[in-house]
């Protein structure tokens, strides 16, 4: 079994705006794909954190805090890949994305749906300073 | 990275938008305009083609999910062509695929629509 | 003309090893494909950061310093973009990469040569850190 | 993301080293190792193809300028096959160009390593 070593780690911070999300997905397919990921695996990274970027760009917009940073900070063990997104820009409204049917499905709970789906572990918690921070983990091999 | 995108008319109550590279929260706002432009100008048919997108995210299903609804409200269609199977994943996934009409090559899209279009 | 507003920010950090550059020049690509650079400009912004953090990487492996990070800044106005690399990792020697005949160039001058080729300005410095500050301008359009 | 090499013998003293993807601070090591691999092996002549290479960087460029001098000291040669407008370019800049025999065929490329072995 792999020992627990002390992660690698990147963080990225980007403009709270959807011209940069993009940014935030291709650093992320930079990082899972130096992992043991399979194809699909790190293709599910990258959709769950453009998700994770894409519902703070939509609370900034909504908030007009469109000149707010997001965070994305991964940790990177040999076989666990840890992202926390983090924004400033408000609280992301409880979820209920499991128990929808599809017909009732709006952008906002299809991303958490999206993300529930794409990675192991999936949680959200408001930050001390009036944000949001998604965690996410998933395993490889 | 942007998102190309290229209508064409099939019938004067059917279009045919042709989409390349990435829809996503910057992309997506395009695609939703140009559906309505259609709709405005009386379309009711619209396939489209998601044979050269590489990645589509919740902005886009959303997009989509919201055509559809406002162009089966007027009696029409929103179909889908879509051969990649990672994109065809995320429709699986969310359940969506069950929502729209989903078909691998134009030909075969274009026909169901033409029955469509004839009831 | 245009007038100058404040820069959008985007922030990497990275460990100083040889497997990270590439997220480096990942989200390098994804921030310049989104401004008004050429097809081309945009591959040279990307060589540009790679070697920038590719010294870096050289000098924390000679220095035994590899879990060091690495920074990348990029300040985006319209037209204009400016890259710093900073390290901890030590100074980058002195290069007259320009003077220096092809056969006699080895990979840190050639390296340096290209960043010089690559971008409308570059400048290195020493940090107060003990480390290496590039910093790298290019003009779009 | 990675470099992918495929190593092919020509004859007893020529190889073609075939590769695809980075060439970078991470992947050039391999590609000096095989380089290495090869002249142990009793190989002269060394015909890299960067047809499908998409980003080489100065850490490559040393490992080639390092090889051709060793393989050149021992009445060798290393000969670039090179296509891609961009990845030649980089060669062009720093005036490597003049350095490298750079052919734009394998075809081309393997008659005039032929005619190097022949003298
Ligand atoms: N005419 C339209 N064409 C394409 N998409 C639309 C249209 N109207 C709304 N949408 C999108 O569809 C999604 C859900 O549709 P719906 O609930 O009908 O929208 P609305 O918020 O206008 O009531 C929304 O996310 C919206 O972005
Ligand atoms: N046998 C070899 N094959 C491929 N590359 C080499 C070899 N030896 C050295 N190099 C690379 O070539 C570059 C310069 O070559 P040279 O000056 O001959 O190397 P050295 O440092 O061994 O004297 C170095 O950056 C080194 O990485």
């Amino acid at each position: 079994m792999a020992v627990e070593t002390t992660p690698a780690v990147v963080e990225l911070s980007i403009p709270c705006r959807p011209e940069f999300v993009s940014v935030a997905r291709l650093a992320m397919l930079g990082v899972a794909s130096r992992m043991q990921f399979t194809y699909d695996e790190v293709e599910d990274i990258r959709l769950a954190v453009g998700e994770a970027c894409t519902t703070a760009v939509g609370r900034a917009m909504n908030a007009n805090k469109t000149n707010a940073q997001i965070t994305i900070r991964s940790e990177i063990l040999e076989n666990k890949l840890t992202i926390e997104v983090e924004d400033k820009v408000g609280r992301m409204p409880e979820v209920t994305a499991a128990a929808a049917p599809p017909e009732s499905l709006n952008e906002e709970n299809l991303g958490a749906l999206l993300m529930e789906l794409l990675v192991d572990e999936f949680t959200v918690e408001p930050t001390a300073e009036g944000g949001t921070r998604v965690r996410m983990v998933k395993y490889a091999g | 990275m942007n998102l190309k995108m290229n209508t064409r008319s099939i019938d004067d109550r059917a279009s045919l938008i042709d989409l390349e590279g990435e829809i996503d929260v910057y992309t997506a706002p395009n695609l939703k305009q140009q559906i309505i432009t259609l709709l405005d100008s009386g379309v009711r048919h619209i396939l489209i083609d998601l044979t050269n997108v590489e990645y589509l995210d919740s902005t886009a299903l959303g997009v989509l999910i919201g055509g559809l609804k406002r162009l089966r409200e007027r009696d029409g269609s929103l179909d889908l062509i879509c051969p990649n199977p990672r994109i065809k994943r995320v429709f699986e996934i969310t359940g969506l695929d069950k929502i729209f009409d989903m078909y691998t090559t134009e030909e075969e899209a274009l026909d169901k629509m033409r029955a469509k279009e004839g009831k």
